[in-house]
């Protein structure tokens, strides 16, 4: 083990120390940790990427390459910060009702579209109806399926009334799918949105070939004055990872968005490479169908809990990049998340423990892993070779994605999941663990868990929504619905001269207005 | 089939198919390792005296995973050729041996199918069946059929005008003594010959499918599918990708060698090395 | 080679890719899955998936499907990308016209080396350097693009000391350097394996002609070696030589599939994998037909080629 | 001129002969030892004299043309001689000076003109590179020069011809142009390999004239190889026989023909094929009909029905008519001759009897009429036997000789299953081999050999009829004779009638009782073997008798 000690280690040296307070304490601004000085205008940043950018339509996009660019063209009423904590973007302010029903938003003044055309409050009232039109495809609808209705109080007014209390509101109208369309746009052929953008970002769309590059040019009136810095933002599209690294580490290219855990520690090490782990809350969960054998019983999955040996396997299969997680699906990052005790890799204790459920010489079990991303299958094989001693005889089959969103998605008795970090607790859970979940594929259905949250959800007192959170969370580990084991960090890395660049934790969020090239 | 072994084609050919043949027997067996074990200390190692290849990105040895993967491999380019062969020489042999409307229906037919290239033709296949080894041997078989169909299609027709078969419909024998005793027999060799060079054909091709994540499937110890898996690992350690790469073009060569010498001894005319 | 034999050709060809229209799209609509869920991926919800699907007509039955697939390309229109929700005509042509230049680039390098080599090889039969073409053909032939293409990388695209870009794709229109460093590794995996193969049948086509009747005859009649070999072995060996290269070609459409997956070189290769991944029927369906097509179209060039070297087909 | 009288003109050397090879010895390198092709050869050619070198396959007589154009394969090694032209020593000389000897001062024609000639280039060009070579000309000249060659040949319209390919020429004119290209640069020797082998009967004779003529012109000294005694009689002075790599005998074509010394040499000519001694069997008494072609004809490509359909007009023009109403019978016990050049459609007919080949018309057979191939039933199958030119072909590769007989002894049930075995030995000792031969493969067997297991296999089904197609045409002098002899007293034997196929006018009239002669499809002429010569004989006929070498050796 020590091997990556010492590895992980001389990562934290090659980074900028502001990076290892990051990794300690999140929620700082990494533009502050980072800056060298004060930001020059101009220039173009050529970012790379490995998946293409399919569509450019925000109401749907799903894309980790999508993502940053609708975050470039499009801004929402609200927008997560690099502290998880909602901050202003078209709504300077908002306010809620003490029964967290309903909400009111405060545009800022003169806002334009890219063609110029004024963003008002009619453009949010068109776009939120639009997202919960269910004839639209639009992935932000169930965060935000709460909304009884929308109004327009004046041009720069917006009102939210809804039909349960749900303090979380702003967070919601921060979801990345939920950015402001312009009302013309969303009336024309939906189709247009797929190729064209007309938001009220930072820059503005020149060209789109989705095999290729997208480029991006400033926006010149952008409502936040002097920003952005950058001229122009080239997405530029490496489906092969090797080719990527490499034009990367050549300097052909300034940022490359996603680094793969097995190149970190190599780029982290090249001279004027700025290698950022930014910890988030994105992680992999086994899913064991709990409405048959043998998963019903609790003690095969505290059993199975036991026999996985989590730092190893953070070093294993994240190089060290990532934190153990102990089966609790709310990361420390969480304003409410509660000290999640650690789980000892434990085989013999699992053995004893599979014996008194009644499984005395072990059990033979197929785990079925989709091939991407690579962790999923890296997780399973790894957890094969560690439950071994504690009588979990695992046949991994993997399977191409297709294939396995075809066949064992949502049907499979025992698969491995990956999801990335969600914006609240209310989000997380409601993605997976209450009865009427978006994704609820453990059968797990427990009633007194749902009420939970759903209390918490009207409960605006921080103080009572965190003890309500806390018990939740605490009954899950009870429970162990899922097998949790590892949370994983979100890797990028900027070349020389490109400043403050930097990911939130949720993802999905890049400040590309605070990006700076500091080249002579 | 005089003097096989005169050319060194023949010699290195049977050399290396040995070679192969026996890992893909044995291999299981002398593999020092078990070949899914971690030895998380030892990750991303060169050759070294503890293990001969090195090591992967978990630490597993990669000469015990070679040999233990050498049956599959073998197996998926023995079992995809037999199967296409099977299929192809049928539909070939009816076509050529019926001939009239029904081989030039079935020849127009394999021309369409021909004219997708092999590789594209097998990933349509594979994806419909939905990856995996078994699969993908399938898809390979079904991509191959045209081809061999052809091959034997041709091979019935030269033999078909020999005097020895003109003699036999002279004599009026049956139709199927005819295709049994006088055809067949002398019609198969070509068709033998470009099967074994095919194996080599369906070996590579399944590695490719491997890489492209449509054929095995981790924690298979395929060749193909090892070198997609340690791609990303590459510049930290080339053997990982080398060492089984290098073992499928020496299986491949193998068969393609060893086909060459037997074309060659099997028909002298041909004179090529 | 009359004007007949040639109606007759391209017939014959339309037919084949007639079949071929019929069976691409048997086989892509037996596909599982469908792109709704590959698009929306699996952190969609369901109702977004159901809308897709209805705005993407996935609900209907194959047949109209097909019917109205059939009389867009009489039309000339492929339909709309289901997941890059462009024209496919659009997506498709520039792909094409990208593997295009890395294929011809490819092509044209191996036949000016390959075909010297192996008539070099054939007279220079036995010597080491005939060995050495032997040895380096068969290797040739026997790794996989995947191999050849990563190994390249390891040695000539390794970060910071690499000679080579790693992969991406420069428009040789934009800046020429660029594209000539790009294309090299992504022709060379190409080229490696047509030049194996190439100078190997034009090897044994060339020394079958050296034993023929024939050159036994030019030499007797006291010709110099030099005008024996280029006016009488070699104008003999060519045609063959046409026929396996337009072979090849088959070969090489199926070989851009990996190397611009793997050089990431925006041509049809890649495109048909995406469109693959994410079950976009109108692009499988295009791509296929498309490199149908061009090889049943090359094969038929290159009897006309082989018509223009070869006076006996020429008039039969 | 006897043998010494010769030798003494080579010590005489007053004027240096043409060629002379002295003691000259060769052997092959191969992978059982060293295998000697040629032993001490002598052999002279005066200035302006023909010499011929006569010997069967494998006799080395082509081995001896290699060397003199010192054009030689690497596993060749000279053991020790003498090859001198006029007077200057070959084998002293370095591949590259032989370069400018050969097409100048000495130069080849070869046995088939369709493959020594380079199928892409235009003939001009194949003849005037050499006058470019040797004689320096401009390419304008060499094409004017060699237009004017290959007028000395004979060809009618020369600067046509020039412009031509190979394929776009007959046998024979093409045989023409590489006569032209020999003879382009004045050399001083030509040899010629069995130059008419490959060409019709017609053609061969005309070739034939043509060296005479050319020779007469220039009075150039040639070596003329063949493995035709009677042919080499018309054309050489001087003729050696070459037996296993040694000249067994050598004079004046005359004196060797009249009283051969070497008992090869008397088997040799005993084996040439002379019209006038009959060695076929009596001729039935009464005359009865086996079989009778009626109308027969055969339409190769003819159009199918979608053609007839759309064009029927030019359906006829479509394929050409392989055969076109032939009729003529065949009677019991007689051998019938049938005779014509390649393409005359002899072949055609055996189909069509053998019920290989859909014809049109009608076949009788023994009184049953049979309308098309469909209706021929395997009784007639039976009945009708037919044997292949090339035995190689005809025997399958992978069946044992012993298999190959006793399939139609099973087929027809002939013979009681338990006696067959006995019954394929009796077969073999028929056709006087071994019975031992019964296990073995017919790769292990002689040209020679198979033709007999392909005649016993014909034979087994005890048939009335057995079709011999060329059966003697692919082999040598002797073993043609042997064939011939076996397969008339087969008849003797068992009765059945022959219809003979061949090309060879002597052999046929040395068998048949009536010949029938085809010409481009038709029957042109039939007669009784006596009539051969009779005045009222169709031209073509008479064309083909005097085409062929007739001579009258002294009986051996």
């Amino acid at each position: 083990m020590t091997s990556f000690m010492i590895s992980r280690r001389s990562v934290m040296m090659g980074l900028a120390g502001g990076l290892a307070a990051t990794a300690l304490i999140p929620g700082i601004d990494m533009s502050e940790a980072l800056a060298a000085d004060t930001p020059k205008a101009g220039g173009t940043l050529k970012i790379s990427h490995s998946t293409r950018i399919a569509t450019l339509n925000v109401l749907n996009c799903s894309g980790p390459a999508e993502y940053p660019v609708v975050d470039m063209l499009y801004s929402g009423l609200t927008r997560m910060g690099p502290d998880n904590k909602p901050m202003a973007d078209l709504a300077e302010r908002w306010e809620g009702s003490e029964d967290a029903k309903t909400f009111t938003f405060y545009l800022r003044k003169g806002i334009v579209f890219h063609d110029g055309t004024p963003c008002t409050a009619d453009d949010v009232v068109a776009t939120y109806q639009a997202i919960l039109n269910p004839d639209i495809p639009a992935a932000a609808r169930s965060v935000l399926n709460m909304i009884e209705k929308i109004e327009a109080v004046d041009a720069t007014t917006v009102k939210f009334t809804l039909k349960t209390p749900f303090a979380d509101l702003p967070i919601s109208t921060a979801h990345a799918n939920a950015r402001i369309v312009s009302k013309v746009a969303l009336s024309g052929p939906r189709e247009k949105l797929d190729t064209t953008a007309n938001g009220t970002g930072p820059f503005k769309l020149e060209t789109y070939d989705s095999a290729r590059m997208v480029r991006l040019v400033k926006n010149e009136n952008y409502f936040i004055k002097g920003k952005p810095y950058l001229d122009g933002i080239d997405m530029m599209l490496f489906p092969d990872l090797a080719a990527e690294s490499a034009n990367f580490l050549s300097g052909a290219v300034d940022v490359m968005l996603v680094v793969q855990q097995a190149d970190f520690q190599r780029i982290a090490d090249a001279t004027g490479i700025t290698a950022q782990r930014i910890p988030s809350g994105r992680f992999v969960n086994i899913t064991m169908r709990q409405d048959q054998k043998p998963f019903d019983d609790v003690r095969v999955r505290k059993a199975l809990a036991m026999s996985v040996d989590r730092p190893t396997l953070v070093d294993l299969v994240l190089e060290g990049l990532g934190r153990p997680a102990y089966d609790n699906l709310v990361s420390p990052e969480f304003p409410y998340a509660i000290e999640t005790p650690e789980i000892a890799y434990d085989p013999a204790g699992a053995k004893k423990l599979l014996a008194e459920a009644g499984y005395p010489d072990g059990i033979k079990i197929k785990l079925v892993a989709s091939n991407r991303p690579a962790i999923r299958a890296q997780v399973a094989i790894a957890l094969k070779q560690m439950a071994l001693p504690a009588g979990f005889d695992i046949e991994v089959e993997t399977m191409p994605h297709d294939t396995y969103l075809a066949n064992v998605w949502m049907k499979g008795q025992f698969y491995m999941g990956y999801w990335g970090m969600q914006a609240t607790e209310d989000a997380t859970f409601n993605l997976l663990l209450t009865s009427n979940a978006s994704y609820e594929d453990t059968a797990w259905k427990n009633k007194d868990f749902d009420k939970l949250i759903a209390d918490a959800r009207a409960t605006v007192d921080p103080a009572k929504r965190k003890e309500l959170y806390a018990k939740a969370q605490q009954l899950q580990l009870d429970e162990t619905p899922y097998i949790v084991p590892i949370f994983e960090d979100i890797l990028t890395a900027s070349g020389k001269g490109a400043e403050d660049w930097t990911i939130a934790p949720l993802s999905r969020y890049y400040y590309a207005e605070n990006v700076w090239l500091n080249k002579a | 089939m005089r003097n096989f072994f005169s050319t060194p084609t023949a010699i290195v050919g049977t050399v290396l198919l040995a070679i192969v043949c026996f890992a893909a027997i044995f291999g299981p067996m002398i593999a020092p390792y078990d070949p899914q074990a971690f030895d998380p200390l030892n990750r991303l190692q060169g050759p070294s005296m503890m293990h001969l290849f090195g090591t992967d990105q978990f630490g597993r040895d990669l000469l015990s995973r070679i040999l233990t993967g050498a049956p599959s491999t073998v197996a998926f380019g023995v079992g995809a050729t037999l199967l296409g062969v099977g299929i192809g020489s049928i539909i070939g042999v009816v076509a050529g041996v019926t001939g009239g409307w029904v081989d030039s229906t079935i020849m127009r037919i394999l021309d369409g199918l021909l004219a997708v290239p092999d590789l594209l033709f097998t990933l349509l296949i594979v994806t419909i069946l939905g990856g995996g080894m078994e699969h993908a041997m399938l898809a390979v078989s079904i991509a191959f059929a045209p081809g061999m169909a052809r091959i034997s299609r041709s091979a019935v027709l030269s033999v078909r005008t020999r005097d020895y078969v003109r003699a036999a419909v002279a004599r009026g024998e049956s139709g199927v003594y005819i295709v049994t005793c006088e055809v067949l027999p002398n019609a198969l060799s070509p068709i033998v010959v470009e099967a074994t060079i095919r194996v080599s054909f369906a070996i590579m091709i399944g590695a490719t499918l491997g890489f492209l994540g449509l054929g095995a499937q981790p924690p298979s110890t395929e060749w193909g599918l090892m070198v997609a898996e340690a791609r990303q690992f590459m510049f930290r350690n080339p053997w990982c990708v080398a060492i089984p790469g290098l073992s499928i073009a020496i299986a491949a060569l193998g068969f393609n060698l060893f086909g060459d010498a037997l074309r060659d001894a099997l028909d002298p005319k041909r004179s090529h090395g | 080679m009359t004007r007949a034999y040639l109606i007759r050709r391209l017939l014959a060809v339309f037919l084949v890719l007639a079949i071929v229209t019929f069976a691409v799209f048997a086989i892509t609509t037996m596909l599982p899955g469908n792109a709704a869920i590959m698009i929306l991926g699996e952190y969609a919800t369901p109702d977004a998936v159901a809308a897709l699907e209805k705005q993407l007509h996935l609900d209907q039955p194959w047949y109209t499907q097909y019917l109205t697939w059939v009389a867009g390309i009489l039309h000339g229109d492929l339909g709309t990308s289901l997941r890059l929700s462009l024209p496919v005509t659009q997506v498709v042509g520039e792909a094409f016209a990208n593997s295009a230049m890395l294929a011809l680039t490819a092509l044209v390098v191996v036949t000016i080396t390959a075909i010297p080599l192996g008539a070099l090889a054939a007279i220079k039969r036995g010597t080491a350097m005939d060995l050495a073409l032997g040895l380096f053909s068969y290797l040739g032939t026997c790794l996989p693009e995947f191999v050849t293409a990563t190994l390249l990388l390891v040695f000539f695209a390794a970060p910071n000391h690499g000679l080579f870009p790693a992969g991406g794709f420069v428009a040789p229109w934009e800046n020429l350097a660029g594209f000539g460093a790009h294309v090299v590794l992504p022709a060379a995996t190409l080229g490696l394996v047509l030049m194996a193969h190439i100078a190997r049948q034009v090897r044994s086509e060339m020394s079958e002609v050296l034993s023929s009747d024939y050159i036994r005859a030019a030499r007797l009649k006291g010709l110099t070696e030099r005008r024996v070999i280029r006016r009488h072995a070699l104008p003999n060996s060519l045609a063959p030589a046409v026929a396996v290269i337009s072979l090849d070609i088959g070969y090489l459409l199926g070989g851009i599939i990996v190397v611009e997956e793997i050089f990431a070189w925006p041509g049809l290769g890649r495109l048909l994998i995406y469109a693959l991944e994410n079950r976009d029927l109108p692009v499988i369906q295009a791509v296929t037909l498309l490199l149908a097509a061009v090889y049943a179209l090359s094969n038929l060039l290159s009897d006309i080629v082989i018509a223009l070297l070869d006076p006996r087909v020429r008039y039969a | 001129m006897t043998v010494q009288t010769m030798s003494q003109t080579v010590t005489a050397a007053a004027e240096k002969p043409a060629l002379s090879i002295i003691n000259y010895s060769l052997s092959y390198k191969t992978a059982n030892g060293m295998v000697s092709a040629l032993k001490n050869i002598d052999l002279t050619i005066p200035k302006g004299k023909t010499v011929g070198l006569v010997g069967e396959s494998g006799s080395g007589k082509s081995s001896m043309a290699w060397s003199v154009m010192r054009y030689l394969p690497p596993n060749a090694v000279e053991t020790g001689g003498a090859i001198r032209l006029a007077g200057e020593e070959l084998l002293d000389y370095t591949p590259y000076q032989m370069l400018d000897i050969r097409g100048s001062r000495m130069s080849m024609v070869f046995q088939d003109p369709s493959t020594s000639l380079n199928p892409t280039i235009r003939l001009g060009e194949q003849i005037a590179e050499v006058l470019m070579r040797h004689r320096g000309l401009t390419k304008a000249q060499a094409w004017v020069e060699a237009e004017a060659a290959l007028a000395r040949t004979g060809i009618t319209r020369p600067k046509e011809m020039l412009k031509r390919f190979p394929h776009e020429a007959s046998g024979g004119e093409k045989q023409r142009v590489v006569i032209a290209t020999a003879f382009a640069c004045e050399p001083e020797l030509i040899i010629f390999d069995e130059p008419t082998t490959a060409l019709d009967i017609l053609t061969a004779r005309q070739i034939l004239d043509l060296f005479n003529q050319l020779r007469d012109e220039t009075n150039v000294s040639a070596l003329y190889i063949s493995h035709d005694l009677g042919l080499v009689s018309r054309v050489v002075d001087e003729v050696s026989v070459l037996h296993k790599g040694v000249i067994v005998e050598r004079g004046l074509v005359g004196d060797v023909f009249q009283k051969p010394s070497a008992p090869y040499t008397k088997q040799l000519i005993g084996a040439v094929p002379n019209p006038d001694r009959w060695i076929g069997v009596d001729a039935p008494a009464v005359p009865q009909t086996l079989v009778k072609l009626d109308g027969i004809g055969v339409h190769y490509g003819a159009p199918s029905k979608i053609q007839k359909m759309f064009w029927p007009d030019d359906a006829d023009k479509i394929g050409f008519w392989g055969a076109k109403d032939v009729n003529f019978e065949v009677r019991k016990g007689e051998l019938l001759g049938v005779v014509g050049e390649s393409g005359s459609g002899k072949s055609t007919i055996a189909k069509v009897l053998a019920g290989l080949q859909d014809f049109q018309g009608k076949l009788e057979f023994d009184g049953k009429t049979v309308g098309s191939r469909r209706a021929i039933d395997r009784a007639y199958r039976r009945r009708v036997q037919i044997v292949f030119q090339h035995p190689d072909a005809s025997l399958n590769p992978r069946q044992k000789i012993g298999t190959i007989i006793a399939r139609p002894l099973k087929l027809y049930g002939v013979v009681p299953r338990e006696k067959i075995k006995a019954r394929i030995a009796e077969l073999l000792e028929m056709v006087r081999l071994p019975a031992e031969y019964a296990d073995r493969y017919p790769h292990q067997l002689s040209g020679g050999e198979k033709q007999r297991v392909a005649i016993a296999r014909a034979f087994a089904a005890e048939p009335e009829l057995v079709i011999c197609d060329e059966v003697t045409a692919a082999l040598d002098v002797s073993v043609q004779a042997a064939v011939a002899e076996l397969l008339v007293k087969l008849q003797k034997d068992t009765g059945a009638a022959c219809v003979f196929i061949t090309h060879d006018l002597n052999l046929i009239r040395q068998l048949a009782h009536r010949i029938a002669v085809m010409h481009h499809g038709k029957l042109v002429d039939f007669f009784d073997r006596p009539d051969a010569r009779s005045a009222d004989r169709d031209p073509y006929t008479k064309a083909l008798l005097d085409a062929v070498p007739v001579h009258t050796p002294a009986e051996a």
